[in-house]
């Protein structure tokens, strides 16, 4: 792969020079923004490994790679959402409801059996989710955020105290290193490697973006919209009961009111990597890298020990910061 | 002179689109623009309108030197602008839409809205559009009538230069007439009406003077008396189309789409008809007419509430476009924008999204295969540019974009192709290309509906015509023989 | 390691796998609050804070889980991973114990508990209130102020899974239960243990139970609201309120002689001063008391002077 | 003004007639939606007067005035901003941030001035929040969502405590009667109705309407869409200022954790009253509809002593059993 310098795009006149900034096309893909991208990624860990004699620890690493999980693997659920054009508040009240029913569960069934029924929990959510959305045309903001309400009510029905499976078998999923990853790491790179081959290179996953970029045109080639629709749901409600599951399996201990705003994490991952709320743009890796950012962001605002509260005032200006710096790299479309 | 530009340049982040257009109008003329698709004709005009800064150039009103920084500034020089795209918010009355930002008040401040109703009325009364009810949300009403309230916005503070950019590419038969009649109106008024089209029988009807633009350059200026239709496409494109449409054999093979009695509540009702294969068939109609419900509903696009849809071999009564696909059908709909492209995405992504699964190894889309498959269509269909496979559909220039619609379907490999205003907003040398194009599919046993409000075209291009009215079809004939009067006659009579 | 060279802190990395037991400081302790925004809680940080600066030798890392178990954990993954010498974890859930505990064991850390007790997991040291004896407590006084009985409302502050409340309300329950002529009244919704909450639920419990005679909140934030529903209703002479905590503005309404009769003083500078002492002293080679429960006392009219301090933090 | 039955649109064909339910039309406006949605509300008020004796006291009545007052202002204030395509997440930070800056000025201040520095806050943060998105173009969702982590940081920077100030005085606003009316509720009486008169019949107002609607457009008509997408925020900036302000005077103690996840409750009252998040579409009554409707479902399930998780297992269900029926009547646009 080479990679060079050229002007924006192939000037089809004999005109002027472009202005703005120039641009890095490796074959035929302008990769200004992931440049940009990558480069903000080095200089947030740069910095922190510069200024901070913690950060490059082996511990600290192993650290960010466990803490990144959850919000990486709701993050990519989020992604199929909203590249169909909808959005999905309800994963961090699928955490809580597929993590307390695998906990019950597990004194009862084998460990991965009732790992299958919390991940099939998580399904479910999304499926009724999807239905709403595609079959009977419901605002997705409205339908997931009653989906919020109703399965966290349903969390706590399931159980009112958090559940400590006594089992230590119970912790391998989320506590487990494979090498010198982490398993739950492991897991999460999975899906974001086979997300992005599932988005980029099969016919469900181009309809999906597809759909989020004019669903009546993928109607009317002949793909079933709604069916799509209901599998991007169904795909966020798989991941975030895998969520669920790989952080009680961490924590060690399920509670019916863990998870809450973690939607919003997700969300903030999504359009750190450049993709759009109304839909039909945006990709596995470049979310991934919005995962990667936050948590960095976290990380940092940590290790320097700034002030809790000064932590969150930071955490929104660098948000928006970092969106900003996006934008203005975006090529205009 | 009311309206002078001299050696106006653009680049739209570099890509240089005009390269030095100089343009001079007087009040009382019509100033034709013609030119092929992505000539520039758009660019120029949101730099009329203020919309678009120029890079380089000048501007006079009257002489005095001007600089628009804002559609505003245009505004208050006079100048109003109809776009290529609507432009009308949909969920608002048409008075708002027609008053936006300059409504009746009441003596508190508060918007008078009966003042605001009457004062649309009869403004929509004056330039004879009076059938509009002002009170209804624009985007309820049908697209030939939003066009005519796009029209009618352009003339509340009465303008002395009036742009209009393809105002009859959604508008047929009295809706024309009138358009035509208030341009004529607007003439004597002393406005100069600078009018873009792709239609040259009616630029050389309405034009007083004719700019015929290729690649960013006036290379052309002509008035309608001294030229004719063969000459300009000859400078839009550089070269004179021997003929422009192809001659027909009519080979009719044997049936390939059974259309029996079918209605929808509301819309159309009764419509029975049969398409053979090899055959072209032609269904014009006023706008509004109910042919593009009709082709819907027969793709499976929205139910039928009566009747029935066969193919040979049993198929038929498509609940879906999918299913209407694997029976052999296809639907280039009128509204690329709104239901043929994806605008955001790629030109491959769009040419491949009928036949996601062709290209399939495994699992898994075969890059290569797909790469090929698409650069192949690029070819056959010539677009442009050729190296369109990344760029986003949305930068296409408008019949380049309907050559990429076309392309997804040929790729479907269909037996039936319905065709909704294929033309529509293209070119002359290009519609010469669809019409070739058309007639070869044809030649091969494809079987084609062509859809079109465009007389000479619907007679030209195609072996036989349906007429439909009033959501029933009116009348029948051979295209060698049929006179546009009698279609006319047929598209406009009450219906049965 | 490596590109990490630049090295500006004072804090000395841990002996290799082991607690840096029986020196004499300097030392870096790390604060793992469960959730800060509630004044008892952000309280218990401050005191831990200064006691940490009157011993002049201890820096203080203080993080925040915002109320988010799992954050919880991966805060203390944090504290360690910049090797703190020990582990101070405030308010945490139970539920939070195995991961966060696993891990500060493995990392051969002490860790002191303050405010709640975990039920299971190897902590070093507790130090805190009993929070079911302030419920008790509670209803004693009610029980006593009702002789002839009547309706005791319940505020909870919510979730279900808290387990702060459910020792409190229990605490109550256990008491009010088996009191005769006293009947419980449990509010459907939750407090959310904020002064808004408790108002709101308030005005609800008033519409539906005309009669009541006193309401138990599981904070005073809840019960400082509920009180002003009260007022509103016109119903201060008939209501009394019991709380929790000792949060500044309920030791007023208790001292002003109100209806705001009693609270248990669950006392974060206090808790937290000791909690900062007793991992100093573990630190140091102490040998430490396992459980330490500092006393609630139960503050009344008769007392309230005592501890109303309107320039303190909480 | 007369009513009449009609079919739902005039044919402009002299096909088959249409099919679809019979529709109230008065003076050209079509009621059916508005008439369901009446109904909706007597159906909801009628069964709990029918089946609790408690709904229908006057300390009942007087409890759901007040209580449904914060939703309603923020619900204005979010409907501004919806109509617009927006979204405002910041609403619940900035009712605890006017709130404790109010609270903690009183003691210094006189309370009008007080009172106005808060909602200045607020004004302040919709300021931002409204350049952020117009004047950079970012995406709402994500400038809103880092505003609503920043201002709940800054609410905790101004103070860690509860703030309750001395002055009886302080509570007024909160807690007087207007005779029959808390004098709170007539003010978010007062601020829907001149909202109500501000969208729909002052130049400004529609000009927020038609950006929703298509934004290019207002802009080609000369209107400064920025500017108004600015005064949209601030809207609902001032509307959630007022909002803490009344808050805390009616709760008599200003907390910076109050507010939390207040912005779903305004958005699904928008939701309710048939509001489109994509814009365009939604009117002050409707909303102030959906307030009272969500103010009903909460005022029922406590009535009925519905256990709190319970509580919202049913609210989630409830919402969308709502939007199914609002749906169901709507004209197809
Ligand atoms: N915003 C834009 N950014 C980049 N290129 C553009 C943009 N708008 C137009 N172009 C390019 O400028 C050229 C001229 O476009 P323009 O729309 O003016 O053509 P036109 O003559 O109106 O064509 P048509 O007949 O198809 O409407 C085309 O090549 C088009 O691709
Ligand atoms: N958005 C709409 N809302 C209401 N009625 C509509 C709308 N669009 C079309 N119609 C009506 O539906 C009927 C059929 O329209 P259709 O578009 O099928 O006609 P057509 O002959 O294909 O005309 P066109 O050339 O405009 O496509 C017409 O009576 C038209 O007025
Ligand atoms: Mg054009
Ligand atoms: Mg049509």
């Amino acid at each position: 792969m080479t990679g060079r310098l050229i002007e924006p795009a192939p000037p089809t006149s004999s005109a002027a020079p472009r202005r703005g900034l120039p641009r890095l096309v490796v074959g035929g893909r302008d990769l200004t923004v992931q440049a940009a991208f990558v480069a903000l990624i080095v200089l947030l860990a740069g910095t922190a490994a510069l200024t901070s004699d913690t950060f490059l620890t082996q511990a600290n690493i192993t650290n960010l790679l466990k803490q990144m999980v959850t919000t990486g693997l709701l993050s990519f659920g989020m992604l199929v959402v909203i590249l169909t054009g909808g959005i999905d508040l309800s994963v961090g009240s699928v955490v809580a409801f597929s993590g307390i029913i695998t906990a019950g569960l597990v004194s009862g069934l084998p460990i991965p059996v009732a790992m299958l029924v919390g991940l099939a929990a998580g399904i479910g959510v999304g499926l009724v989710n999807g239905t709403l959305v595609a079959r009977f045309g419901l605002a997705p903001f409205v339908v997931t955020l009653a989906a919020l309400t109703t399965v966290r009510g349903l969390a706590f029905v399931y159980s009112e105290v958090p559940i400590a499976p006594e089992d230590p078998g119970f912790l391998t999923l989320g506590t487990a290193m494979a090498g010198p990853l982490p398993l739950s790491t492991l897991i999460m790179l999975a899906v974001f490697l086979a997300g992005g081959v599932f988005l980029s290179r099969t016919p469900a996953g181009r309809s999906i973006v597809a759909i989020g970029g004019n669903a009546e045109t993928v109607r009317l080639a002949g793909i079933n919209v709604r069916r799509h629709v209901v599998l991007a749901y169904t795909v966020s409600g798989a991941c975030a009961g895998l969520a669920g599951i790989i952080l009680t399996s961490r924590v060690g201990i399920a509670q019916p009111s863990v998870g809450v705003a973690f939607e919003l994490d997700a969300i903030a991952a999504c359009v750190i990597g450049g993709a759009s709320l109304a839909g039909g743009r945006g990709s596995a890796r470049a979310t991934f890298g919005g995962v990667v950012v936050l948590a960095l962001i976290n990380n940092l605002l940590n290790l320097y020990g700034v002030q809790a509260f000064w932590q969150q005032v930071l955490k929104g200006l660098i948000i928006i910061a970092v969106i900003l710096v996006q934008r203005t790299n975006r090529v205009r479309s | 002179m009311i309206l002078e530009l001299r050696g106006v340049r653009k680049d739209y982040a570099g890509v240089q689109v005009l390269h030095g257009v100089d343009l001079a109008g007087r009040g009382g003329e019509v100033l034709a623009v013609v030119g092929a698709n992505g000539a520039g004709k758009s660019t120029l005009i949101k730099i009329l309108a203020g919309a678009q800064a120029m890079s380089e150039g000048e501007m006079r009103i009257d002489g005095e030197r001007v600089e628009l920084r804002s559609p505003h500034d245009a505004h208050a020089r006079g100048i109003r602008t109809v776009y290529q795209e609507l432009t009308l918010v949909p969920q608002l009355s048409v008075t708002e839409n027609l008053l936006m930002g300059n409504y009746p008040r009441r003596r508190g401040g508060l918007i008078d809205w009966p003042a605001a109703h009457a004062r649309a009325k009869e403004l929509l009364v004056g330039i004879g559009f009076g059938a509009i009810d002002p009170r209804t949300p624009a985007g309820r009403l049908p697209v030939a009538r939003q066009q005519m309230v796009e029209i009618a916005k352009a003339l509340v503070d009465e303008p002395r230069v009036l742009v209009l950019d393809e105002p009859s590419a959604v508008l047929a038969g009295t809706d024309l007439e009138a358009l035509f009649s208030l341009i004529a109106r607007l003439r004597e008024r002393g406005v100069l009406v600078v009018y873009v089209s792709h239609r040259l029988a009616e630029v050389l009807d309405i034009a007083t003077t004719i700019v015929v633009i290729k690649d960013g350059l006036v290379i052309g200026t002509t008035e309608p008396s001294r030229t004719d239709e063969g000459e300009l496409i000859g400078l839009m494109a550089g070269r004179r189309p021997a003929q422009i449409y192809p001659d027909r054999r009519a080979g009719r093979g044997e049936p390939a789409l059974t259309v029996s009695a079918l209605g929808r509540a509301g819309e159309f009702d009764g419509v029975s008809f049969t398409l053979h294969a090899g055959e072209i068939v032609g269904l014009f109609g006023l706008v509004g007419s109910g042919r593009s419900e009709m082709a819907r509903c027969v793709f499976g696009a929205e139910p039928a509430t009566s009747g029935q849809v066969r193919v040979p071999g049993g198929g038929g009564g498509f609940r879906t476009p999918a299913e209407a696909i694997a029976a052999g059908l296809a639907l280039v709909t009128e509204d690329r924008k709104g239901s043929g492209l994806v605008l955001g995405m790629s030109v491959a992504d769009n040419i491949m999204l009928a036949t996601l699964r062709s290209t399939l190894r495994g699992p898994l889309i075969d890059m290569a295969r797909r790469r090929r498959t698409v650069a192949e269509m690029i070819e056959r269909l010539d677009i442009r540019p050729p190296h369109c496979a990344t760029m986003a559909a949305g930068h296409l220039s408008g019949g380049n974009q309907q050559k990429a619609v076309l392309a997804k379907w040929l790729l479907a490999g269909p037996r039936v192709l319905i065709l909704d205003e294929p033309t529509r907003g293209v070119d002359m040398a290009t519609r010469v290309e669809i019409y070739r194009m058309i007639d070869g599919l044809a030649r091969e046993g494809l079987s084609v509906l062509l859809i079109s409000s465009d007389l000479t075209e619907v007679l030209g291009a195609t072996d036989r015509v349906l007429v439909m009215n009033q959501g029933r079809i009116t009348g029948e004939a051979r295209s060698d023989r049929a006179t546009e009067d009698e279609l006319l006659t047929y598209a406009i009579g009450s219906a049965a | 390691a490596g590109l990490a060279a630049c090295s500006s802190g004072s804090n000395e990395p841990a002996a290799s796998g082991g607690a840096t037991t029986g020196g004499k400081g300097p030392y870096t302790i790390g604060v793992a609050n469960f959730m800060l925004s509630g004044p008892y809680f952000s309280g218990m940080d401050k005191a831990i804070a200064a006691q940490a600066k009157k011993k002049g030798n201890v820096t203080i890392i203080s993080t925040d889980a915002g109320g988010d178990a799992a954050k919880l954990a991966a805060n203390v993954e944090d504290l360690l991973s910049k090797n703190v010498d020990a582990v101070i974890i405030s308010g945490g859930p139970l539920e939070s114990a195995p991961a966060a505990l696993n891990s500060i064991k493995a990392a051969g850390k002490p860790v002191v508990l303050v405010d709640r007790k975990f039920q299971t997991g190897e902590y070093t040291s507790w130090i805190g209130p009993d929070n079911e004896a302030i419920g008790k407590q509670d209803g004693e006084f009610i029980a006593s102020r009702l002789p002839d009985g009547g309706e005791v409302a319940i505020i909870k502050g919510g979730p279900a899974d808290n387990s702060i409340g459910l020792a409190r309300t229990n605490g109550v329950k256990s008491v009010l239960g088996s009191k005769p002529g006293i009947k419980l009244v449990e509010a459907p919704a939750f407090g959310e243990w904020g002064s808004d909450g408790g108002l709101s639920v308030m005005e609800n419990l008033l519409a539906t139970n005309p009669k009541l005679a006193a309401v138990f909140c599981e904070n005073d934030a809840m019960c400082l609201g509920a009180q002003r529903a009260i007022a509103s209703a016109g119903k201060d002479e008939q209501i009394i309120i019991a709380g929790v905590d000792g949060q500044a503005e309920a030791l007023k309404a208790i001292l002003d002689g109100t209806n705001y009769v009693v609270t248990g003083l669950n006392d974060a500078d206090v808790i937290g001063g000791k909690g900062l002492d007793r991992a100093v002293e573990i630190l140091q080679g102490a040998q430490v008391e396992k459980d330490t429960v500092v006393p609630s006392p139960m503050v009344t009219k008769d007392n309230a002077a005592q501890y109303y301090d309107p320039d303190g933090a909480f």
